[in-house]
């Protein structure tokens, strides 16, 4: 299915979107494919499927120890991206967004890059370290494989900037909920309802906002704030790092928390 | 500026450079450049500047005739001596740049990240000076092979964090740093330690750094009527190299040599010679070379020089090198100690583990010029942080 | 000379001074003077060595205002930036200046004695330089205290002499350079480190040491528009001292304050202030203040600075005080300590241990300083050598 | 007895002098007094009788650490001078020559420090750090107390020196043997034999040479050069400190010595 397509139906249903953000390969294959799955029959509306890179500038300790356990797996990052085919060919039909620091496509050529993850069953990327003054380059490569283009937008982001990254995003805008990195955090700060607001005010684009929500809580907030979904990550991996000896044994409560994120938005988007 | 820099807009040196960070530091990167580009030029910034350099880090540095040093090679040896900057090497002209920078932009902090510790101390030193607090990023490993300037920047008054993230060192303490900065580029400025990192660090170290080249080509025309043949710069990240050859980029009959650490072999991981080594590839923010595995991640490199051990070369000297404008070499370990020993026993000095690849590239190839030829070694820090080591490869211990 | 040295014929310096030695040395001391009377004056002495110290050495060292500290005191304090000067201390004015001066007398070899191993660092630097075999002699205790500076040594190629007699620390080291030289004379020059010994040593040094006074009076008076109210340095044997403050004998409006090792207290066997617990006596080839006890046997001093652990001063030094041109005074080790983490955390700076006891006294003193007054601290060396021992202070290990 | 009388009446006999110099009180007094009965019994014409000083340069390891046994004991100058005396009571009557270092005698004040040692029976006095550009002040507060007054000459004294030195020399001359410090050594060289045949040339005053002098074919061969006499040192407190604690073991071992430098110095004295 594709991006838009999802935020229609969901708009659709009265729900806001709720993207769970794992990194593909950690501790090992075989458990991402039945964590995406659980996540999926827990509510996720969209996946967003990491791929591992050694030096994850944007993320936290969490996801820097997830990028390191799944680096361990000697995977290349083609195989990563043969994941999301696995996922399709066992059932997984949500949007999936992959997500990766732009060494990866930059070093095995941004054509192909794009053509793998397009044949693959992949709709949008996320590439952190691309802000739309180094993303022409990327966009030009990969335009004929029709991947929607995630940008990031900050509480620093000013409103020329934002009107530069809206005029180019697709998919739709992921709102940095906080100044910093990826990783759980304790409340919503005022700067992060402001930049919703500024951000509504300029686009149409849906607004997923991410880094740092972990509670119930947050969500309701910020869904409450005018976005249309939220991006959990490092909260889930921080469950089933907990116990990397048998990571499955941790999927009931991944279920649970799902199921409760995806709760508080459809709760949160009809407030 | 009317700096003979070899980059274009957005910080590009040809294919290398740019600005790939997280959305949370755009605007501050921004912000930087355009303070950078107004308060740069002025008169008052220029002369706040020129008195710190001057009386509180002791430039103009000499540039020293080495008499037995260059009848050992059979040429004429000039070092430029960093190693007398206060701190022990070239990383102040960079740290009080960057730190009265940060002050006009009324920053309250600094932080950045340290291998060899001279950046953390320059950092340190600059940041009491001009009233900034002041937060070291270093990782566990190198904070234990260079346990004393760890020291030294605790009791400077700084604080320094352990970063135990990869493989604890520099590569991983940079992006760390970024991390941090992520959270409070509101207040804090990010000192970045060479010509590497987003736009426009790299034209920042370099601007700041060139004072070096400015004063080499004043000096060696009034002791010698005439440019050298050529210089010879180490590195890594590239800013004390490209501080040496700025002002003679335009000047083609200076040969430039730029020397990285070899490690102990060219094997696949006991090197940092990302220009034999590497390919192009994004990291910390920049399109420039650097050492990858098979699966497009970054690698650790090696070599027992900790201020060389950084696997990728900054944008502008990745630039240069490419187009041969600059010609990279590099040293092994067991030759670097062998250029320690030279030095120490013909000039009486101790030079850095970084800088002694510099001289013994020059050891290795004296056969390439010959008697009348004039030679520039940036000699970039002195070897005191290493002494333990160094101590340690010829007694034992 | 038109040095405005205090000293008479003879070497005397009032009632200090003198050549109190065995009759083996005098015919080598009668040598040096002549050619120290010499050569010095001569233009190629002067331009040679003045290019030593430029463009090796690193000269001019600026006179830094330290805006931070200043505010702290409460008047404008300039740093004279002796721990710019290669090898982290004033000590190598000296070791050039007579390194140069054995050369010209076609001496093959240089000994001498260190303590701290600053100045033995400094002679090995300019035996290298120089091309003269160097041997120091330093005491067994020392060479614990300061094994860093050992090994430093050692890599220079010096050979280091372990002194076990009397308590194994430098009053003991002079002593055994002493005996060394009686046997060598003809091929050795002894490179006293300080203004002490038979004459002409207090003289020579002196005169090498004075560039730093001159450099002051030019640099204050560029800064100022003119003298210091007052200048302020360490000592033990005074060379450092006598340097600043030569060329300022004879201004009398110029207050001179010497500042010696307090130690814990000025308890009979804690402390090495000769000043204070010190009489006139013969040392080491010279009459000066020296701490004796009731058997009139040289004292051991006590102090954390090894560099100011020497039980008497200098002749010249000695008779400045005596007539008061210069006031004495010393800072305990507590002090001292306090002093160093004051200067790093308002200038950035690690101040040897010695040159704290200086920074101690402004610190002690500052209300006797109004707001107007320019003070100038001879800010002797760095402190790069006390690491550990300075660290072990604040942290303990 | 005085030393010019001593050397007077060897002259008679026909016999070379020979002086030991010991420092007094190491390892302790009791001992110092009869080493030195011994050393007088057995041949020595002359007591060189040293007054231990912190810091000894003209002497080498031997004699540094005898003066550093020697001031364990705590004794002060004026109580070691008072050792003089002791001597004089039981029965030593050979000239005595006093050794010690300026500062003893700059401390405690030269005219008093002249006053004891003539009152506690010395002849004459050696200051090894004094030459004479510095003895000026020294020979005017002393001169009432007629104490002989004992230069040094080296191999490198030059001739003008020399010419100053025998000008105000009295007693005898005391010739170093060789560059460096007091200490056994191996050889006699051939600068010291210049040297005392420059001496000789320019001065009737008696010739001892000293410093290294540890066996009879250094004796012989220096009185043979033409000195009048010879002074050891370190030989005879290397015997006596293999065994510091009962040295008066080594007595006899001493007294063999003595007896064989007194038989060289006859022998030698009539070649
Ligand atoms: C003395 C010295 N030289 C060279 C370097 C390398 O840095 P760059 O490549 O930025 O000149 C360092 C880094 O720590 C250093 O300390
Ligand atoms: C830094 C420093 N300052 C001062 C001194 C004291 O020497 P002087 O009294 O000769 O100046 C020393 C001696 O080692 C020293 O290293």
């Amino acid at each position: 299915m594709e991006i838009d397509q999802k935020f229609l139906e969901l708009k659709e249903k009265g729900e806001g979107a709720y993207m769970p953000h794992i990194y593909y390969g950690d501790p090992n294959e075989e458990f991402s494919l039945e964590l995406v799955k659980t996540l999926v029959s827990n509510g996720a509306d969209l996946i967003e499927f990491g791929i591992p890179f050694s030096d994850p500038i944007a993320d936290g300790t969490t996801f820097i120890e997830a990028c390191e356990r799944a680096l361990k797996t000697r995977m290349t990052p083609i195989q990563r991206i043969e994941g999301v085919r696995k996922l399709r060919r066992i059932g997984v039909e949500v949007p999936i967004v992959l997500t990766t620091y732009y060494n990866i496509p930059y070093t095995i050529g941004l054509q192909i890059f794009a053509k793998q993850v397009k044949e693959a069953g992949v709709q949008g990327l996320i590439i952190p370290d691309l802000p739309v003054e180094e993303a022409t380059e990327f966009l030009e490569a990969t335009k004929e494989f029709d991947l929607k283009m995630i940008f990031l937008v900050a509480p620093t982001t000013d409103d020329a900037r934002l009107r530069k990254i809206v005029e180019i995003a697709s998919g739709f805008l992921y709102v940095i909920n906080m100044e910093g990195v990826t990783g759980t955090r304790e409340s919503v700060v005022q700067s992060t309802l402001d930049l919703i607001k500024r951000v509504r005010d300029c686009t149409d684009l849906p607004l997923m906002a991410g880094f740092g929500i972990s509670r119930k809580e947050h969500a309701l907030a910020m869904l409450s704030a005018g976005v249309d979904g939220i991006i959990t990550g490092s909260a889930i991996t921080e469950i089933y790092s907990k116990n990397l000896h048998s990571p499955e044994m941790s999927l009931p409560d991944i279920a649970k928390f799902a199921g409760e994120m995806k709760q508080a938005c459809v709760e949160g988007y009809n407030r | 500026m009317n700096l003979q820099g070899t980059h274009g807009s957005n910080g590009r040196f040809g294919r290398f450079g740019g600005r790939y960070v997280s959305e949370v530091l755009m605007q501050v990167l921004i912000e930087l450049e355009e303070a950078f580009e107004s308060y740069y030029p002025t008169v008052e910034f220029q002369r706040e500047l020129g008195v710190l350099l001057k009386d509180y880090g002791g430039r103009p540095t000499p540039l020293y005739y080495a008499k037995n040093f260059s009848e050992l090679i059979g040429c004429k040896v000039y070092l430029k001596r960093e190693d007398l900057l206060c701190g022990g090497s070239h990383k102040l002209n960079n740290s009080l740049g960057q730190a009265l920078l940060a002050e006009k932009m009324r920053k309250k902090r600094l932080i950045t990240e340290t291998a060899a510790g001279q950046h953390g101390i320059s950092a340190a030193m600059a940041g009491n000076v001009l009233g900034l607090e002041v937060e070291i990023f270093m990782g566990i490993r190198d904070m234990e092979r260079q346990e004393s300037n760890v020291k030294r920047m605790r009791l400077l008054g700084a604080r320094v964090t352990p970063v135990k993230t990869g493989s604890g060192n520099l590569k991983d303490a940079v992006s760390d740093t970024l991390r941090e900065w992520a959270t409070c580029t509101r207040t804090t400025h990010y000192l970045m330690g060479s010509t590497v990192g987003p736009h426009p660090f790299p034209e920042i170290v370099a601007t700041f750094q060139s004072v070096i080249g400015k004063e080499i080509k004043e000096q060696i025309v009034e002791k010698e009527g005439k440019l050298p043949d050529a210089i010879v710069a180490c590195g890594s990240g590239g800013s004390n190299a490209i501080g040496a050859f700025r002002p003679f980029i335009g000047e083609d009959e200076v040969r430039l040599y730029f020397v990285e650490g070899g490690g102990s072999s060219l094997d696949a991981d006991n090197s940092a010679a990302a220009f034999v080594l590497g390919k192009p590839g994004i990291l910390h923010g920049a399109a420039m070379m650097v050492m990858q595995d098979e699966q497009a991640q970054i690698k650790a490199s090696k070599t027992r020089a900790v201020g060389l051990n950084y696997p990728a070369r900054g944008p502008e000297i990745s630039h240069l090198c490419e187009t041969r404008r600059v010609e990279s070499g590099y040293a092994f370990d067991h030759e670097v100690f062998e250029a320690v020993r030279v030095m120490c026993k013909t000039e009486g000095l101790l030079p850095a583990l970084e800088t002694a690849h510099a001289l013994a590239y020059v050891l290795n190839h004296h056969d390439e010029f010959d008697q009348d030829s004039i030679l520039v070694v940036n000699y970039s820090g002195r070897g005191d942080k290493d002494l333990e080591t160094i101590a340690g490869y010829f007694y034992g211990n």
